[in-house]
């Protein structure tokens, strides 16, 4: 492998994973040492600020991520959903939502959930003290769980999780699948 | 018992038809329609006979089938002069048109099939969770009503079956042990003398506190502190305390 | 702006909104002529095949979206849970067959040529988002017509509907099946 296949390896590594992804995890995924893992991400950094490219790699101790460019932010910005006047921004508020009626539960599944990444409203949730972390998941990566609290109880002036409204799964299904519904039926 | 066999499967008549065809190596413009048609019956029979779903698709195809083999049959008397239309020429032509028809899209079926496995091996990435630096969140006027419509929202639009108790489950540490259970069962049975075994496992929670409660009576068994016994075959198991 | 600014900027955008995105959405968020955008995406997609990127820009139509490349696919697959990919039945895969290249077309028009009623894979490809209403058919019952979009241009790598094969009815006819096959190769 040379060293440019290399780096394509780990630029499609880093962007298909989206998280913080460890040089011992990247040495494992492409087999390589960690010397050449580590030198190629070197180059590419200084290639990706040289060529005035719109990502960086954002190294954190041993874990590497891929990001945009806080030069680029003013123009990411106005990707944004136009602004809730006073109140939870939708992000927030549907991240709390799942996470109150699903708990425990881990961000990836909130994110499968959503279909966006979920870190920062989680990071405001838990910022806000209304929903904590509820131990790990046992399985690869042990993921976090994340859980509501007493002070989400409180402050929806609820007494208990089971005063959530309930969600009848019958009124969810559209007119479409009950049709189908029907054709299976007869 | 109704036990199913699997046959090949076939995705409608045409399908059923086109396997025939070019299982016996049959010239699709020149079809042996009686010999086709006895084959075509044969298999729907058969699959009616394993219960399978014979659906009125297949029927109709195998009555058109019968209909172009009966109209072969019959002598075409012409009139003296008249032409020929090219439906009338041979009954077999509108199956053949509808059956090549079909076959392209069955080609082009298989064609997706493959680009569907090359392009399988292409990833994305989650959209990026994009907020405003100024964005201060504030709950004041956010109510339990809000989240319960966001969270109804978010599973109708995504299709989703909300399963509350999800693929996670919380082991609860049990709190029971055989030394508890042992000292519950002694003062049961000094207040009511015999007890019922059901009544025991009626009261309990979980599992785990059953366990418990049998393995507390087998030790009182053994160390001969109740007695138990049963008056016939199936019956009710009775706990007594052991006097002396 | 110069050209290579502009780069980074598409690229930063098209990585954090990771969904298709439009050229009029690009434009507008950018502030430059349709043009300008576009001819630096073509550059742009000739610069990540030409240095061995580990991305390419994905290209449906009027929108565009950042994507790894098929070759990467073994180091990616392990990183990734074993999520099931599961693919189209030969059922479905007939019914969109038809709604592809006869679009937009009616359920009845489908179902005749298939010979099978097809609500349920109808409804499997709007529910994966690959099949949409297209407006009515002004005759008796006014049937819904359907079509493709641009997620089924994705799914099997189309730049647009016009990059369907061409089917020659005549070659149908006499070859084998074999044969016909090589017609989508060439």
């Amino acid at each position: 492998m040379n060293k440019d296949e290399l780096k394509g390896i780990i630029e499609a590594l880093l962007f298909a994973w989206s998280e913080p992804l460890s040089i011992k995890e990247l040495c494992k995924l492409i087999d390589v040492d960690k010397d050449e893992v580590e030198i190629s991400i070197n180059e590419m950094s200084d290639e990706f600020s040289y060529e005035k490219r719109g990502l960086q790699i954002i190294k954190m101790e041993e874990y590497y991520q891929l990001a945009t460019k806080p030069k680029h932010h003013e123009y990411i910005k106005s990707l944004l959903e136009p602004k809730q006047k006073k109140g939870l921004t939708r992000a927030t508020l549907e991240t709390l939502s799942i996470i109150a009626y699903k708990q425990p539960v881990t961000k990836v599944e909130v994110e499968s959930i959503r279909g966006v990444k979920c870190d920062k409203s989680i990071h405001t949730l838990q910022e806000k003290g209304l929903v904590e972390e509820r131990g790990r998941l046992e399985k690869t990566g042990r993921p976090i769980l994340y859980g509501t609290n007493i002070y989400f109880l409180k402050m929806f002036g609820l007494t208990s999780l089971e005063e959530l409204p309930e969600i009848n799964e019958l009124d969810l299904l559209t007119e479409t699948e009950n049709e189908v519904k029907d054709i299976f039926s007869r | 018992m109704d036990y199913r066999i699997k046959i090949e499967s076939f995705e409608g008549p045409f399908d059923l038809l086109f396997q025939l065809i070019e299982k016996n190596k049959i010239d699709i413009y020149d079809i042996p329609i009686h010999e086709i048609a006895k084959q075509y019956i044969e298999h729907v029979l058969a699959m009616d006979e394993l219960n399978l779903d014979t659906t009125s698709e297949f029927l109709v195809l195998a009555a058109t089938l019968l209909e172009i083999k009966s109209k072969m049959l019959l002598p075409v008397e012409l009139e003296e002069g008249e032409q020929l239309e090219l439906e009338d020429a041979d009954p077999r032509n509108e199956l053949v048109r509808k059956l090549l028809e079909y076959k392209k899209y069955k080609i082009i079926a298989e064609m997706f099939k493959e680009r569907e496995k090359e392009f399988f091996k292409i990833f994305y990435k989650l959209k990026d969770e994009i907020v405003s630096d100024e964005n201060e969140e504030c709950f004041n006027n956010t109510t339990i009503q809000d989240i319960f419509v966001s969270f109804q929202k978010i599973i109708e639009k995504n299709n989703i079956s909300i399963d509350f108790r999800t693929n996670i489950h919380q082991l609860k540490k049990e709190h029971f042990t055989v030394d508890e259970k042992i000292e519950v069962i002694l003062d049961l049975l000094q207040t009511s003398k015999t007890l019922k075994l059901n009544q025991f496992f009626l009261l309990s929670n979980s599992i785990g506190e059953i366990i418990t409660i049998f393995l507390a009576i087998l030790e009182l068994i053994k160390l001969e502190r109740i007695t138990v016994y049963q008056n016939s075959c199936f019956n009710e198991i009775t706990l007594e305390l052991k006097v002396g």
